[in-house]
């Protein structure tokens, strides 16, 4: 068995539903080549979302990718949604076997 | 004054909240009721319009339509100047206002069932027209002055929003295939209809008592905004609709499509176009206050309102 | 015996369930119809009670309570003794065959339908109100000795539980609005009635078919207290009844009510006001053991059983 | 040709679908409604069942399977030869159109319940039949040279597969009950089949149009062979079924399920046992073309296919 | 584009849907400032949770938060929960944007 | 509060629902002792998958193990699956308390 880890980096958004399909247009054009999502619940600065109704609703995406992209993607969602939207999102190290993938 | 039942099922939802219950009715449930509660008013509406003239509904929907875009306009400056909102947050409750809320329609129809009172089959029709100018208003009200953008987003947001899709795709097939055609989906798209908006009342009152807090934030002027715009645009709506010639039970329709504030697509389309708008005050005061209000209070003041101008007119 | 085809839908769930069959209902759908079950009973409870006068009512409701709270306390020294649990143990499963399941409860009332044996519509009260006193009684039991508190927490965990609140809330909901006011709500309410509760037995038989495991946990003993229990507990609702003077039917129904053991409330309260208890014996045994039981053998014995006593006092 | 209003709902989900709108029909909506409507045939199919001497069907089910049998086996050389598909491939799509739709064959009883055209009941006996042979050839077209297995999970994937299950579960259950046991499920299961075969139809067509893309990667051939494939099937089915003495209705049915391709026990199966295979080629195909192809042209043909035999043979 | 990165502590709570309200009442006392939860299925050494029905129903919570407050977190839930919960919970190394929320 | 924070590594699947059962029954087969799962949405080379059919879904699997068995199992799900199915996999590095456990 071969397997040749590599280090990528794993960007996690979560942020209100009905952002998802742009974040995730975003990430596609600045470099993404895949990225998973789910549905999820919260509460943060922006109160209590408890996903009750399609407005309080969270979503779950993340993003494995090159250390660079991720960091333009997260400057990305900075600059455009984390004054308007309820959104947090932080980058972690991973290993991953098929690197040329991502 | 007469009392609709499927009203408790609401109550029972904002108790059980409040109660802080741990009754959550799934989000599934929640979207599937949605479906279909916006299909079957588009089916009932297109097998009424089948009976109908089309031409003969140029003139109202014209009026219906254009009479409706006063309602945001009135009430974006009285929201900005007096109530001293920020423009994006004035324009974004403004547009709340003037798009309507389905399924506070349902309630009012099957109110004016109960009570034995008839209305015109197509009212459907301004349901589905009403739902989206409001919302191009507010993204114009909003961008004023700043470079635009946005409407087509929002255009393509409302227009390929689920809830266009439903009602205008039941309106269509309701028409093609005609009251006999539909016989056989009648079990469900008309039986079922009351007893599932009970359902879904149950859960609009554990999602209204969810926004409770949301009024706080809002404060005291929203919460009587909330309470008089309701109250005038449902006077306007009675007077247009009897003006136009609508039975009683057709102006009491259109009163309380003026007077209810939409909780499905504008907040979805204000969210997009319009993101520094606050959805707190927006929400709050719509759901909050203003769905509340007409179901209890508003429809059966409308449907007296209606009563009262078609003596007079 | 008379034979009641919902049942079928539960062998069919079970047998999935034990072919390892990929078939799942989705747990949406369980919550979804778990709601709809539990307000459709109380609104027929309601709408019965509507009928009736309520200060008759207060004398069986507290005979009805009162030797119900006999049951967890006679089982809990019998399986603490004889059945050598812990403390918390025997506690949790004495408050899970004192409370009630109102499925089982359901499929006796499509049973007496089937045989076409009337009930007292008001039997639903018995139901609601026997849900609860089972649970305090469990953590009394298990706190005894220790440092009391939980009682609140399981105060409110059951009051402000959801199935309280649908039930009561269906209740009170039927008695506000009446046959008449609930009417248009029947098409969903009653007429799906049977046929929903079949599709929620069908995942029935597929959750006590994953709960079969349990029962090797839970042993020879606990099994057989499975089975004698609800024989006692029934036999001792239809002395109950036939000495309150309810109808053969409704002697059979309470019968049931004592005889069934809870798997809603019961174990959502127990897990968090007796943590230390193992939620696999309480569960395997209620929903493994007893469910199954009652609805093949238990409810047409207590139907002979309540036929036997009439006859007799 | 006669009109079936419920294609309509499968067109606006197309629509829906094509237009980007973001219209979802929740996973679980579709998965709880495909319960209720594999069940709901199983029933109904068993009930007819019920009327029938057993005995009689074993000729009819043995060259309706055996005939059958041969799609699968035509398909391949096809699809290898002519289409340049990988073994895999081609026995993968071989499957599909060997085996049935459960919702193609329910829009062909609605369809035939609306031109007024009775059926054989027993005909979902053969539905259920029909199902798996064309999955255990398809493995075996894969298979064959290379070391087997697979088999045996196919097998188990398939009989312990929910489609089965719920089919021959309903079909026993219905059988056991008869038509009086069933009586007071009917209301769900009877009354409300039509409606929410149409809600599901509007799934459908948003699940067909994001196949709309797998198409291009299909290639013309493919395509071609989607068309032709049913046509050719439905033909046959309308000869056996019309020498077998079955009435027109049955033929058009046995037509219709000869022609349809299955979408929700192959492409499970064949994932399993054949992974190798493209799933985009066989879904394209089956969902992407067949299905709306049968609905809309193929249904009406295969009834008329059916009144040319019964008029000749 | 200004980032800067910091390392924060994720946990990450599995545990039984039925003790939800009372890990998040608890993570909230405890310093948290947000948390994110969704259902999940799984199997441990409490045997198989699929989810199929309200008792057997997991819940994946992560608490974005400090060191600190992740320990204190977790040793709390150790303490109450471990011995008669099905509940697993780790901790991860994270950078996340805007630090001053969490 | 005596808490022994032990590294483990926790290997995350995300592939397509239909083999769920099979990676599960694998992976217990390879060493671990438990798992998580949730239903998931994306895309990536194989295109999206929206969940919105029982063919189009994904699942995201979570499995905390020691380094060894999270790489046996990587291992085998890149020589039994990456061809065929959409999958990817990672791993990333965690503290957990009960360290017995995994
Ligand atoms: N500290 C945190 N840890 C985990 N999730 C968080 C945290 N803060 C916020 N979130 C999630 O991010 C969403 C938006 O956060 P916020 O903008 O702070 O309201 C919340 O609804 C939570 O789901
Ligand atoms: N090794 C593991 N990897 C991932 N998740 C796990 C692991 N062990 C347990 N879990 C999750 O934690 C829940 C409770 O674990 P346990 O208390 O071990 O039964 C399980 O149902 C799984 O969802
Ligand atoms: N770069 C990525 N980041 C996050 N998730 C991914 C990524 N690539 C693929 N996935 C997920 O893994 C699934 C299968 O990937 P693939 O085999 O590339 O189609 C996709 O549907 C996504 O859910
Ligand atoms: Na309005
Ligand atoms: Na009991
Ligand atoms: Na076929």
């Amino acid at each position: 068995m071969s397997m040749l880890h590599t280090r990528r980096t794993l960007l996690t958004v979560i942020c209100e539903a009905s952002i998802e399909a742009r974040v995730l247009a975003d990430a596609r054009r600045l470099g993404a080549h895949g990225s998973t999502a789910s549905d999820a619940r919260g509460w943060g600065q922006h109160g209590e979302r408890d996903g009750g109704w399609p407005m309080s609703g969270n979503v779950r995406i993340d993003i494995l990718c090159e250390a660079a992209v991720a960091d333009t993607i997260a400057g990305h969602l900075q600059e455009h949604y984390f004054r308007s939207y309820a959104m947090i999102c932080y980058l972690s190290e991973v290993s991953v076997l098929r690197s040329e993938k991502f | 004054m007469p009392f609709e039942p499927v009203i408790l099922f609401f109550l029972l939802g904002l108790l059980a909240g409040v109660m802080r219950s741990d009754l959550k009715i799934p989000a599934v449930l929640y979207e599937s009721l949605s479906i279909f509660l916006l299909l079957a008013i588009g089916l009932k509406g297109g097998v009424e319009l089948a009976r109908q003239s089309l031409s003969a509904l140029v003139l109202p929907v014209l009026v219906v339509v254009g009479v409706g875009a006063l309602i945001p306009l009135i009430a974006f400056p009285v929201l900005q100047r007096l109530g001293r909102l920020s423009r994006a947050d004035a324009a974004s409750v403004a547009a709340h206002y003037g798009s309507v809320s389905v399924v506070t329609f349902a309630v009012a129809g099957a109110y004016l069932s109960g009570v034995g009172q008839a209305f015109e089959g197509y009212m459907v029709v301004f349901l589905v027209l009403l739902e989206f100018p409001a919302l191009m208003i507010g993204v114009w009200l909003a961008r004023r002055g700043a470079n635009a953008g946005g409407q087509g987003k929002v255009l393509h947001e409302v227009f390929a929003g689920k809830s266009i899709v439903l009602l205008l795709g039941g309106l269509v097939i309701g028409w093609l295939a005609g009251a006999d055609g539909l016989k056989p989906l009648d079990r469900v798209f008309f039986d079922l209809f009351k007893g599932l908006l009970a359902i879904f009342l149950l859960e609009m009152g554990l999602v209204a008592a969810s926004r409770l807090g949301d009024l706080r934030r809002a404060g005291a002027f929203l919460i009587g905004f909330a309470v008089a715009m309701p109250l005038f645009a449902g006077a306007l709506g009675a007077l247009t609709a009897t003006l136009l010639g609508l039975s009683v039970g057709g102006a009491a329709l259109l009163a309380t499509l003026y007077a209810s504030a939409s909780y499905i697509a504008a907040p979805a389309a204000m969210r997009i176009a319009v993101p520094e708008a606050n959805p707190a005050l927006s929400i709050g005061a719509s759901l909050g206050v203003t769905f509340p209000f007409n179901l209890v209070v508003g429809i059966p003041t409308y449907y007296w309102l209606a009563n009262q101008f078609q003596g007079v007119i």
